[in-house]
């Protein structure tokens, strides 16, 4: 059964992926493409991947979406027809997909157990992961130790796409910009704004909640990072743009980056100066297991933090900018 | 069995015509915010490819349960490289959304061959 | 903290950049970063002193054994690569403050800086990793960085140009992370030494052919090899010129020692005929490079798009002398690595000093500089002279390396050999037409003489005597490429 | 006993559910304008939601899992006509007229 509706998913993916490139209307691109993320992150659940679904959806179907709009406000809506460089482009791409297809032939088919992915690294993870971390989600213990220097390294890569766009559009607010509670967001609705406002403090605790329950179930810093970022978004939404800075202006997203960033850091040097290697949680405690968890804790902390406060602030790098020409 | 054996080639073509897709509209298209949607494609593609490989028959979520016995689990370490792939991909894709918004102030279009026409 | 190092290596940087971004004052966001940048120089100089001396360097994160976490490993060529990195960061940033003041505003400069330490964090990231997967994160920090330091560029063209590198850039590390997909699907690892031992006992082997190929194009791609150089060009131009320095001189260098290092050792460790498909594919696009980008530059007008150009032809010599696997041939492309960096930088650190009078650095709008500035036009001789390889600077000792190394090729030695001095004389005309332009041509407009900012002028100088000091004593990079050539043939890096 | 009843009656409710999700879809489809599709669209979000999800529940039993299923069902029975209020609001703005006649419409 589960089979049948993988099918179906990945089918409904192509047709979605053939969809966004005919379309001449990026508007109708970018909603086809938060589909299409949100397709992935269906296949995704049905593969067994559950944090990495949950990301998807958050991230993909959600931010991105919300981040390609805000471009497209401020640039043009519709594509030009042009025929120009088709052909280069589809020769490269059969070479891409003849040598993708000569390589499958020897690829160990779906849910094989004898893959040898399952045979080497995986099995040791499985079984070490309750020996020194002593939690269940082993994607998390994955994430935040064995390979945690990974995991660092995201965040600045998150780092330094915020400081990115900041740089490119602007640090300041264009000026001149009046704050007017009447004009902005949805406010005249009531039916947005009566369920808008229901929502958003089940979105920020639910967020809470994968934020300190990733080493349990699945979830985690980045995935609490973007459903905080987007529960604020949606504020944002009802209330107007300038609303949602008023409340989290521009200096606190920006600590919350770089005390995300830094706690990060920190907890990697504090693990060096007790002795230990660079991230080696297993001397922050008297005891190893608590030491691993509390440096996870931290950590995901640390990542929350991060994303949450670089995701607003790309935000409204793009949202407070005014259309100009 | 039979049917699972093709599903788990399905994937792999899946993916071969979501990358190849996604490549195609970064390359064929002109419009700069449809070539940063074609390259969101393109990694999304990878990222099927990573994740069909974790997939055990018979596996669950990488989530130990206490006392239950004889669980299989699918594999957590691609889902790990994959999460980071997605923040990563995310990130360029603001930047570049970015540098399409100073282009189109500077400019005038998100054209590729118009831009090229005005300088 | 001996043991640390290689750790430090990366963290340094990559946990001062965010600090950098709170000194909003005039000046101190520069200080801080130079400070840290110095610092990671330091540490860079420390461990390849250690390493000259016979030593390497393991690091296991986290404190988890190889397989099982990320391992950092450094040996004599990261540890060579990693000399240019900071160093290329450290000079440009300690030179390049009125510089950057001049092309990016006051209130974007903490922005600036710190961008400019997470793309040295990421390029020395990527240097010190034994682990695929980390290495294409740290790749990803240093693209994402480097786009926004192009962007910063004061002309509007920098944008377009920025957007074609940011394109390519991620295709060529999606291809790269593909191309580990692949190997880690047939291996079940991500560590390089544990990839070099399991992929002997694969059996079916067509995915790791067709990973060789994605990670090799990928990184090609990264390391603008001819003719996937496209971006390369506008992307220099464009940046502000500090920008330029920095990665011109070791940007691209970074993935092309990822690129030698995979092929190495995972690849060649395990194929049969591995070298025979690595010389096929490279040595005819590094042939083709060499000769189309040096004709390219001889007739280009600008004289940083020249330079970029030059780059690419560089690039060609290096990945010629990798393509000969030999000892010879590994040592030539190394040294040439380095020596290049050293020419490179030094070169486009005088073009900054122009620059600080010249708003158009179109050839014919610079023409008689040297009367008004005549200490950073004596500097881009020497370095120019330093890049076509005239005997007593750097740039002839990887050259005559390089020749050396061609003459064992056997019934084509020849041929090589033809191609690597015609390419030098067409070195030499384009490195002429700067010269000339500079001394013999009277002056376009009349500008009092003066100099460029001191610090930048030092700096310069100081690297314009690196090149003659590396020409006439270049044991220290020799050794370090000796023993990196070595243990790449032996395919234990 | 009771257990088949409730078995049967769940299956009812869920292939009901599915009946309307076909009905909503081909609505949306064959319906000449944009606000009638948005009618038929509207339809599958409402009673196929309450049906299909009293059909999990009852197969889920009294247990978390009902628990969480009702928490989805009344968020997307929250959200859903709020998406489709917003999307008649934003088609209405734009300029689209309510009218029976415009048989060529689309977005």
């Amino acid at each position: 059964m589960i089979i049948l509706f993988g099918l179906f998913l990945l089918s409904l993916l192509v047709i979605t992926a053939l969809a966004i490139v005919r379309t001449e209307n990026l508007f109708v691109a970018v909603m086809l493409t938060s589909i299409f993320s949100l397709l992935m992150a269906a296949n995704f659940f049905v593969l067994d991947a559950a944090d990495v679904a949950l990301t998807e959806a958050a991230v993909g179907a959600g931010i991105t979406t919300v981040i390609f709009l805000s471009a497209l406000a401020l640039t043009a809506e519709s594509e030009k027809t042009v025929q120009t460089g088709k052909r280069m482009a589809l020769v490269v791409v059969a070479v891409l997909a003849t040598l993708i297809i000569y390589a499958t032939f020897d690829k160990p088919r779906l849910g094989d157990p004898e893959a040898p992915v399952h045979q080497h690294l995986a099995p040791w993870y499985l079984e070490n992961t309750p020996v020194y971390m002593d939690f269940p989600n082993v994607v998390t213990a994955i994430l935040g130790s064995f390979r945690g220097y990974d995991t660092l390294g995201e965040v600045f890569v998150v780092f330094a796409a915020c400081i990115g766009v900041l740089f490119i559009l602007g640090v300041k607010p264009p000026e001149g910009r009046i704050y007017d509670p009447h004009a902005s967001g949805l406010r005249h609705h009531l039916i947005p704004q009566v369920v808008g406002r229901l929502l958003i403090p089940f979105v920020v605790l639910f967020g809470l909640y994968v934020q300190f329950h990733g080493e349990y179930g699945p979830g985690g810093g980045f995935q609490a990072g973007a459903l905080i970022a987007s529960g604020v978004i949606l504020y944002a939404l009802l209330e107007g743009e300038a609303a949602a800075l008023r409340a989290l202006p521009q200096p606190v997203l920006m600590g919350l980056v770089i005390g995300g960033a830094c706690l990060y850091g920190a907890v990697g040097l504090l693990c060096m100066l007790l002795g230990g290697n660079f991230l080696e949680y297993s001397v922050l405690s008297s005891n190893t297991v608590s030491g691993q968890q509390l440096g996870i804790l931290l950590i995901e902390a640390g990542v929350g933090m991060a994303v949450c406060g670089a995701l607003l602030s790309i935000f409204h790098a793009f949202a407070a900018r005014p259309r100009r020409l | 069995m039979n049917l699972l054996e093709l599903l788990g080639y399905f994937n792999y073509w899946v993916f071969a015509i979501v990358l190849t897709v996604g490549l195609y509209t970064v390359i064929a298209k002109v419009n700069l915010v449809k070539k940063l949607i074609g390259l969101s494609i393109f990694q999304s593609a990878v990222f099927l490819m990573y994740i069909t490989m974790d997939k055990v028959e018979g596996g669950t979520a990488p989530i130990i349960q206490k006392g239950v016995e004889n669980q299989v689990f699918s594999n957590p370490l691609p889902q790990v490289l994959i999460l980071t792939a997605i923040v990563v991909g995310v990130s360029t894709l603001a930047l570049g959304l970015a540098i399409v918004v100073r282009i189109f102030e500077a400019y005038g279009t998100i054209e590729e061959d118009e831009i090229l026409d005005a300088d | 903290m001996t043991p640390h190092l290689p750790a430090l290596q990366v963290i340094v940087p990559m946990l001062c950049a965010p600090l950098i971004v709170l000194l909003k004052p005039r000046g101190l966001a520069w200080a801080g970063a130079s400070a840290a940048a110095l610092l990671s120089f330091a540490i860079a100089l420390n461990m390849a002193l250690a390493i000259a001396g016979g030593g390497t360097f393991g690091y296991d994160m986290g404190g988890w054994a190889a397989p099982y976490g990320i391992e950092l490993w450094v040996g004599p060529f990261s540890a060579l690569v990693l000399l240019i990195v900071t160093g290329a960061g450290a000079a440009a940033m300690l030179a390049g403050r009125a510089s950057v003041d001049r092309q990016i505003d006051v209130e974007r400069q903490p922005l600036f800086y710190s961008a400019w330490l997470l793309a040295l964090a990421g390029l020395a990231g990527i240097a010190v990793s034994a682990d695929a997967f980390n290495i294409f994160v740290f790749m990803e920090i240093s693209s994402l960085a480097s786009y926004v330091l192009i962007a910063g560029g004061p002309d509007r063209r920098a944008l377009p140009a920025v957007f074609k590198y940011l394109i390519m850039g991620t295709i060529g590390a999606t291809f790269y992370l593909i191309g580990i997909g692949l190997v880690y699907m047939m291996t079940g690892t991500l560590n390089l030494a544990d990839m070099e031992t399991r992929i002997g006992n694969v059996v079916d082997i067509n995915p790791i052919l067709v990973a060789a190929g994605f990670i090799t194009i990928g990184l090609a791609l990264k390391a603008a090899v001819f003719p996937l150089h496209v971006w390369l060009p506008n992307a220099y131009t464009q940046a502000p010129h500090m920008v330029t320095v920095f990665l011109a001189a070791c940007a691209t260098k970074v993935a092309i020692y990822v690129l030698i290092r995979f092929d190495f050792f995972v690849f060649q460790a395990n194929f049969e005929n591995h070298q025979l498909q690595f010389s096929l594919f490279l040595m005819p696009l590094a042939l083709a490079g060499i000769l189309v980008a040096s004709a390219v530059a001889m007739f280009e007008g600008h004289i940083k798009r020249l330079l970029a150009m030059s780059s690419v032809a560089q690039i060609g010599y290096i990945m010629l002398g990798a393509s000969f696997v030999s000892q010879s041939g590994l040592t030539a492309s190394a040294v040439h690595l380095f020596n290049h960096a050293l020419a490179k930088g030094g070169l486009f650190l005088a073009i900054a000093g122009l620059a600080c009078h010249y708003r158009d650095l179109r050839l014919d709008q610079l023409a008689g500089a040297a009367r008004s500035m005549p200490l950073t036009s004596a500097a881009i001789v020497i370095c120019g002279f330093s890049l076509v390889g005239i005997p007593g600077t750097a740039g002839f000792i990887s050259k005559w390396l390089l020749i050396d190394a061609a003459m064992d090729q056997g019934r084509f030695a020849w041929l090589l050999v033809a191609i690597i001095l015609i390419s030098s004389l067409m070195a030499l005309a384009y490195v002429w037409r700067i010269i000339e332009t500079l001394y013999l041509k009277p002056a376009v407009a009349a500008l009092a003489p003066r100099e460029a900012p001191w610090p930048l002028l030092a700096v310069t100088w100081l690297v314009a005597l690196a090149n003659i000091g590396f020409g006439l004593f270049p044991q220290f990079p020799l050794a370090l490429s000796e023993a990196a050539a070595k243990l790449l043939l032996m395919h234990t890096l | 006993m009771i257990d088949t009843a409730v078995d049967i009656l769940s299956w009812m409710l869920l292939f009901l559910g599915g009946a309307f999700v076909i009905i909503g879809g081909l609505g949306a489809l064959r319906l000449p304008n944009f606000y009638t599709r948005l009618h038929a669209a509207s339809l599958t979000e409402t009673m196929a939601t309450i049906l299909i999800f009293a059909g999990m529940i009852l197969q889920a039993g009294l247990s978390l899992a009902a628990l969480k299923l009702a928490a989805i069902m009344l968020f997307l029975l929250l959200t859903a006509p709020t998406a489709s209020y917003a999307l008649a609001n934003a088609a209405l703005q734009s300029g689209m007229r309510p009218e029976a006649r415009n048989r060529d419409e689309t977005l």
